[in-house]
This record gives structure tokens, sequence and C-alpha cells, in this order.
């Protein structure tokens, strides 16, 4: 990977700063949604502490590992941009297009499931936090995805070079975003108790 | 004024300002009526004063929004109006509606009136804001459709700026939400939960576009910075607005009927919403501070900052100060809501479009810039005067919301509405005094479109 | 070097955010309208009384109550909350009629008062059972106390 | 994290990425085997905490930005995750 700027020189992060605007606000909110989270918890933790062990956490845990890795599989796409290798660039997001893919799918089949037990956000208030948490980042799933969509699409036509992939940085500093807020989500409502 | 068809905007500007008197004459009305319970009973109670007061305010602004678009619109688009007939055509159509409507307010009982429009046809009356006979209702559909075809297709002529398309987004929306007040079923929840997408989905959503649109045209003009800047924070601005404010509706969700899981999504989104308005204020400042040149007109610059702080303290602050479900349970349908309402509206949207008419009006009067010294220091008093009195109806709104909450609400014996309205009466006193401070201002202000007009024009040097 | 910041981000997430919100707004409207049967008292609407009920709230609207009331703290604030009038008046219907037609017609000196709106005894009827659907509504404990 | 990478011969983002992975295995596990309690919860959002900072360090980049951008997904994980601590300390009170 070709250096072209010296560490020392930059002071912003990758991508453009509005989109790094719109990921400080959506960051708040989940912020805010975890601090409640575990407040709520604190009145009701024999509730919380029972229904969290109806959920699935291999589907879970296999979810992590999509997120993460699709993640990964981002970063080696804007390492390719970065060295003008388009081809591989588009490879790269198309694999971690294939890595949400698996979580959506495995997310709405968890969905299915809580649907044919009648479990909905009136259910308790476990599971009004449990699905509300969930259904917001699994929005932001296919936010990102539509968003590494568009970035494929303007990478295989050429619009990104070594020069100029702002709109790659972007979207996979969205993409991040994303899988951050599961790191954290994961251990608080699927494993900690 | 650069095009001959920007001037159908000026009868809109003063039928505004017209109505904007009606309406704080009938607060004054009301406001009297909260310490001397039998004031003008039973000619106008204080329900017809109510509907005079919050109606009037609604078409006056819309009105403003109105000449605000045919003001700029042409501009930003370079090109004349599509039609400049149809525009006056229905500003007549629009201000007889609306003469007509008050004047069956006043003059006929309620259940007259809705017995004369044949409500029970389409029953849409009786729902707060939405007052208006169901034929009033239409016709501010026809209008709004008409205008927004005048406005479309002058955009679609000419040069597409960011400022026109967002302005046209939210007056789009504006209309398209409208339609809501149509629905009104027998099932009263339901009837709430979308009567709020009229009420919320216009002002804390659509309509901030319109705020943001007319906030950016004017600090484009009287600070020159370079409209690429202004546009893409607008952009922003606008962006975290419908982020926060869409399921920021929530908050209006918690005790109607509607599912537990609103407290939650109301109170979460809803407590980011001062975001927004914070950034709004912060970039009117920078904006400001990075201009090129110094504009002559004062008063439109004083205008567009005081917009960018009240908005804030009023939509943002005192808003936050209740939105919170377990805050709201107590404050719930209390004097704090009108507190809040009160700063809100004039913060955000009577002085965005005070800000364009000060903007604008002068050149409508044929003027090249601004007005003379004399009258801008009229106009500077009288934002002063209006702007203060508003803080203070706030203030002590907020003092009589937090006693009634506490008396009726809190503690241990709960005491009646009415024992509890008659021991926190000193604050409506204030409010009523405040209030006749901001009649005064009211009259300064439209005094300064009449005095030194025979003085030369203002200029930067002044 | 500058910071990237262009029109066509903000534009972009301007759109894409308003309508991933507006979609949640949605998915969160579509859970209600699954949930209201359950909260809403619309069984009372459907039962022996639903006429004199949906009559009522046409009253309640063409005499703008909204006007003075609030309704589950909802409209003006210069009379007492009315969502809760059934259960503060003793669960009685009665007493809610009698109140509305006791009002005098010059209203009462230096005093806030009703209005006198000469309703017949059906229109009385009509507005005390929507007075009482109302009061049977779910509302999530509101308000705090039978003083509303 | 540059040295060791160069030590064992594979990309940083790499290394970052096996030890995301090892970590989430490790919080699976405790879920897994039924542990639970204070320790074993705050032990978890430690891990967690650790993710989401290499995360934003070397996935995001923030880690080599000067000035305040390095901060915000830091202080982020920071303000909710003593948050948490302190809610699920309390639970166990």
């Amino acid at each position: 990977m070709k250096a072209d700027r010296s560490v020392s020189e930059i002071n912003y992060p990758p991508g453009d700063l509005a989109i790094w605007i719109f990921i400080l606000a959506e960051l708040t909110v989940f912020a805010i949604f975890f601090a409640a989270y575990a407040f709520t918890r604190l009145q009701h933790v024999e509730l919380f502490n029972e229904y969290q062990l109806t959920l699935d956490r291999e589907a879970a845990l296999i979810n992590t590992l999509a997120l993460i890795t699709s993640s990964y599989f981002v970063v080696r796409a804007v390492s390719a941009i970065k060295v003008d290798d388009r081809r591989r660039c588009v490879y790269w997001l198309l694999a971690a297009l294939c890595m949400g893919m698996l979580f959506l799918l495995v997310k709405s089949w968890e969905y299915v499931h809580h649907y044919s037990e009648g479990i909905n956000l009136s259910s308790n208030i476990f599971y009004m936090f449990y699905l509300s948490l969930t259904f917001f980042h699994f929005m932001h799933v296919i936010m990102g995805m539509v968003i590494l969509v568009a970035i494929a699409v303007m990478a295989a036509r050429g619009k990104y070079s070594r020069q100029e992939h702002t709109g790659v940085e972007s979207g996979a500093s969205y993409w991040h975003m994303v899988d951050l807020v599961w790191l954290i989500l994961f251990p608080l409502v699927y494993v900690m108790r | 004024m650069q095009y001959q068809s920007q001037a159908v905007a000026k009868p809109y500007f003063i039928a505004a300002i017209a109505l904007f008197v009606a309406q704080v004459l009938f607060g004054l009305i009301m406001g009297l009526q909260y310490v001397v319970g039998d004031f003008l009973f039973p000619e106008i109670p204080f329900n017809v004063a109510r509907m005079v007061h919050t109606n009037a305010l609604i078409v006056w602004l819309l009105m403003a929004f109105m000449g605000a678009s045919y003001y700029l619109v042409p501009e930003e688009a370079e090109t004349e109006l599509y039609s400049p007939g149809l525009a006056t055509l229905m500003f007549w159509v629009f201000l007889g509606a609306a003469a007509l409507t008050v004047v069956g307010y006043l003059l006929l009982s309620y259940s007259t009136l809705a017995e004369v429009t044949m409500n029970k046809l389409l029953p849409t009356m009786g729902r707060e804001f939405l007052e208006q006979p169901t034929i009033t209702k239409i016709g501010i559909v026809i209008v709004a459709l008409a205008f927004l075809f005048n406005i479309g297709m002058t955009i679609l002529r000419g040069r597409k700026t960011v400022i026109n398309l967002v302005l046209l987004l939210g007056l789009t929306g504006l209309a398209v939400f409208f339609l809501f007040a149509f629905y009104n079923p027998e099932n009263l929840v339901l009837d709430k939960y979308f009567w709020w997408w009229v009420v919320h989905l216009w002002v804390e959503g659509v309509w901030e576009l319109i705020l943001g649109a007319i906030l950016a045209f004017v600090l484009v003009k009287t600070t020159g910075v370079d409209r690429e800047v202004i546009e893409k924070w607008l952009y922003v601005i606008i962006a975290m607005t419908l982020i926060t404010g869409i399921v920021g509706t929530g908050h209006h969700y918690y005790w109607i009927g509607t599912p537990e899981y609103w407290q939650w999504w109301g109170s979460i989104f809803s407590a980011m919403e001062p975001i927004p308005f914070f950034m709004m204020t912060v970039f009117a400042f920078n904006i400001v501070n990075k201009r090129r040149r110094d504009h002559p007109n004062k008063p439109a610059m004083l205008w567009a900052l005081g917009t960018a702080v009240m908005a804030f303290l009023g939509a943002g602050v005192w808003g936050f100060l209740h939105t919170l479900s377990p805050v709201n349970y107590y404050t719930h349908g209390s004097q704090i809501t009108a507190a809040h309402g009160h700063m809100a509206f004039y913060g955000a949207y009577v002085m965005i479009n005070i800000t364009i008419i000060s903007y604008a009006m002068p050149l409508l009067r044929g003027r090249n810039a601004a007005n003379p010294v004399k009258s801008q220091v009229w106009e500077m008093w009288s934002f002063w005067l209006m702007t203060i009195a508003m803080v203070f109806i706030t203030l002590f709104l907020t003092g009589a919301g937090i006693l009634q909450a506490y008396l009726q609400r809190m503690g241990e014996n709960p005491q009646p509405f009415m024992v509890v309205q008659e021991q926190i009466s000193l604050f409506y006193w204030l409010r009523e005094i405040a209030g006749v401070i901001f009649l005064i201002g009211l009259v300064v202000y439209i005094a300064s479109f009449f005095v030194g007009q025979n003085d030369p024009e203002a200029t930067t040097a002044s | 070097m500058a910071q990237p910041f262009t029109k066509i981000m903000a534009r972009n997430i301007f759109y894409g955010g308003t309508a991933f919100f507006f979609l949640l707004f949605l998915a969160l409207t579509f859970d209600t309208m699954g949930q209201l049967p359950q909260r809403d008292n619309r069984a009372a609407l459907a039962g022996e009384m639903g006429p004199a009920i949906a009559k009522g709230k046409l009253l309640w609207e063409e005499n703008n109550c909204i006007g003075c009331h609030t309704l589950l703290g909802e409209g003006a604030y210069f009379a007492p909350e009315l969502g809760n009038v059934y259960k503060r008046y003793g669960n009685s219907t009665d007493a809610i009629k009698a109140f509305i037609a006791s009002r005098p017609a010059e209203g009462i000196p230096g005093r806030r008062s009703m209005p006198q709106f000469n309703f017949s005894d059906e229109e009385l009827t009509a507005i005390a059972e929507f007075l009482k659907y109302v009061s049977e509504i779910n509302t999530a404990n509101w308000p705090p106390n039978i003083q509303g | 994290m540059k040295r060791l990478s160069d030590f064992i011969g594979i990309r940083p983002c790499t290394l970052i990425y096996l030890l995301l992975i090892s970590f989430s295995l490790a919080t699976f596990l405790v879920g897994k085997l039924g542990f639970s309690g204070l320790g074993m919860s705050l032990l978890v959002l430690l891990l967690a905490l650790i993710k989401g900072h290499l995360v934003g360090s070397y996935f995001m980049g923030l880690g080599g930005v000067r000035g305040v951008w390095r901060w915000p997904v830091f202080i982020w994980l920071f303000i909710p995750g003593i948050l948490i601590g302190m809610a699920f300390y309390l639970s166990y009170q």
C-alpha cells in the first residue's frame, strides 16, 4: 500500500465530512439506546435474564462473524482502490455484500422464528428493546448495503482512482459504523447477564 | 427586485402582517380571559378566540411562505414567475377564504358554522388547529396546488438551485401532509395518530425545510458568502432535522392509546431534535462572520440571526424540556406545552417570515437595498420588544406550567384543575402584561414601514 | 489538505436519511396499527353504544370542545382534561349530562364558565357515551391522577 | 501492530480481523458455557469495547488521524461503556 500522505499531516477522517456528521448522529442514537437498555434492565433484571435465554446465540455469532468479515473485505476494497486496482476493489465490495446478505438472511430467519411465536414489540420490555435495537440496526445493514452497491457500481464504471476515492472511503466508513454498532449490541443483548 | 413578477409577493406579505395583528389581538383577549373568566362572554367565548388566534397564525404563516416563495423562486431560478396572474388570483381566493372563515367563527356559533358548511358530509372540523370548515380545507388544497404548480413550473423553466429545490420539497410536503386533515375516523386514537401527521410533520418536518431554504436565501443575499458553502450546510441541517424529526413524532404518541414503545422511540429521537437547531444557530453566525460585505439592510440580518437563536431556544431547548416521556407524563397538556408552542412558533416561523419580509419589502417598495436609517432603527426596536416580550411570555407560562404540574399532578393531595388555575393566576397576569408589550412591539414594527420614508436610503457606511 | 465535504454527499445523505427514517416511521406505524385493537377500545365502537359514541364524537367536534378542554392531553389548556372525566365523575354518564345541561347561559360573573349548548337529552347521552368510551382507552396510565 | 504483522507476514488489517474474530468467539463461548455474573459481564463488555476500538482505529482509520477526529469513536465507546458497566454493576448490588 502506497502511503500518499504521511500520518502526521492527516487531521480528518477518511471520507466526506457529511457522512461523518451522519455517522456521529447515528452513533449517538445507538449510544442512548444502549444506555437505556442497560438502565431499564436494572429495573427488570430477572425478566431480562429470563428472556435473553430465548434468543439464538449461534445465529448472533454467525452474524457477528459475517459483519466483521464484511468489514474486513471493505477495508481490502479501500486498499485496492488506493493502488488503482478497480477490479479488485469491486470484487472485495461484492464479497462484503455477500456477507451483508448472509447477515440479513440469518437475522430474518430469527425474526420469522420470533414472529411465529407471536413475539412483538409489545410483548414485554425486553423484547421491546431487543426488537427495537436489532431492527433499527437491521435497517442500517440494508442502508449500508445500498451504499455499498452504489459505490461498487461507481467503481466498476471507473469513477474512482488512486487520487479520487472519497466516495469509497465514505461508504466504507458507514459500513464500519454498522459493524461497530453490532459489536456492542451482540454482547450487550445476547451475552451479558 | 430583479424580476417584475416578484412583485406578486407584496400583497401576500401585507395580508400576512394584517393577520399577524389579528392573531396577537385575539391572543390578548384569550390572555385576559384566563384571569377574567367572563371577559366578552358569551359574545366571544374562549374557544372562538383561540380558533382565531391559532388559525390566523397558520394562515398568515402560509401566506408569508407563499409570498416568500413568489419572491425568492424567480430570483433563484433566474426567470420570471410562470404565471403572476395565477399568483394574484390565488392571493384573493386565499384571503377571501380566510376572511370568510374568520367572519364565520366570529358571527356564527361553531355548530351553526358546521351545519352551514355541511360538515356532516365529510366531518373534518373541531380538531385542534384544523377547525376550518371542510370547504375551507378544500380551498386551501386548491390554493396550495395552484401555488405548487406555479412555483414548480417556474423552477422547471429556470435554474435549479438547492435553495429552490429544498423549498419546493418543503412546500410539496406541506401540501401532501395536509391531506391527512381529511382523515377523521370515529376511532379517536386513529384520529389523533394521523392528526399528528399534519401537525407534527408540518412544524417539525417539512416547514423546517421551508425555514432552512428561506434562511439560506437571505444569508446568500446579505452576506455574499459562497453559495456552495451555504447550500451544503443547508443539506446537512435539513437532513438532521428529518432524521430526528420524523421518528420524533413519537413524542406525541405517549399517552393517546398508542403502544408503550413509543415512549422510548419518541424520547430518544426527539431528544436529538435540538441538534439541527443548534447547527442552524452555529451555521448562521458562522456565515455572518464570514460575510464578504456589509449589507445595508441591518434589520434583515438581525431577524435572520434572531431566527437561528430563538428557534433553537423555543423549539430546541423548550421542546427538550418536556419531550422525555417520564417528564411529559406530568407536563403533557399543561401550560408547559403552551410555553413551548409560543416560543417555538415565534422563534422559528414568525421570525423567519419577518426575516424574508424585512429583506424583500424595501426592494418590493422600489428601494435599491434597504430602508432609511430611521425606519431601520424602528424595526430593530420592534425586534427587541417582540422578542424579549416573547421570552417573558414563555418564562411566565413555564412558571405557570411547573406549578400546575406540581399542584395538580404530583404530591399527596392533587387539586382540581380549576382550583389550580386560580392559584397560578399571578403568572397569567404577568403573561398578559408581556403580551401587551409584544403588541407594542408589533405596533412599532408596523410603524417602521411608515416612518422616515422620505429620508435617503441607508447605505453600508452609515 | 482539506477535509473533503461535497454538496453531492450532503444531498445524498439528506435524501437517503429522509427515506430511511420515513420507512422506519412507516414500519413502526404498521406495528402500531396491529397493536391498537388491544388498546383503543374499539370494542365499544362496534358495540351496542357504537352509534351513540360516533354521534358524540361528531357533537364534540361540531361544538369545538377542544377549543377549551384537553382530551387525552391535547387541545386547549383553558378547561379541565376530559379524557378521564367519566371516572372523575364517579363512573357516571348521568353526572356528565347533568353538568353540561346545568351551565348558565350568561356565564358566571368574573369566572370561566362553559357555555350553555342547549343539547337535547339524546345529544347529552351521545356526548357522555363518547367520554365514557375515551376513558376506557389504554393510555399507559395517563393522566397521573384523577384530576387530569 | 505494524511490526507484529510484518513479523508474522500478514497485513495489519488481517491481523486485526483475526483478533476481532477470536474476541467474538470468546464472547460467544462465555454465553454458550452459561457464564454469568458481574465479572463475566464486565469482561465481555471490555472485550466488546476493545473490538470497537480496533474497528475505529484500524478499519475506520481513525488511529492515524491527528486532532479531534481521532476521538469520536473512542468517546462513543467510552461513555456508553461506562454507563453500561455502571448499570450492570448496580444490578449486582
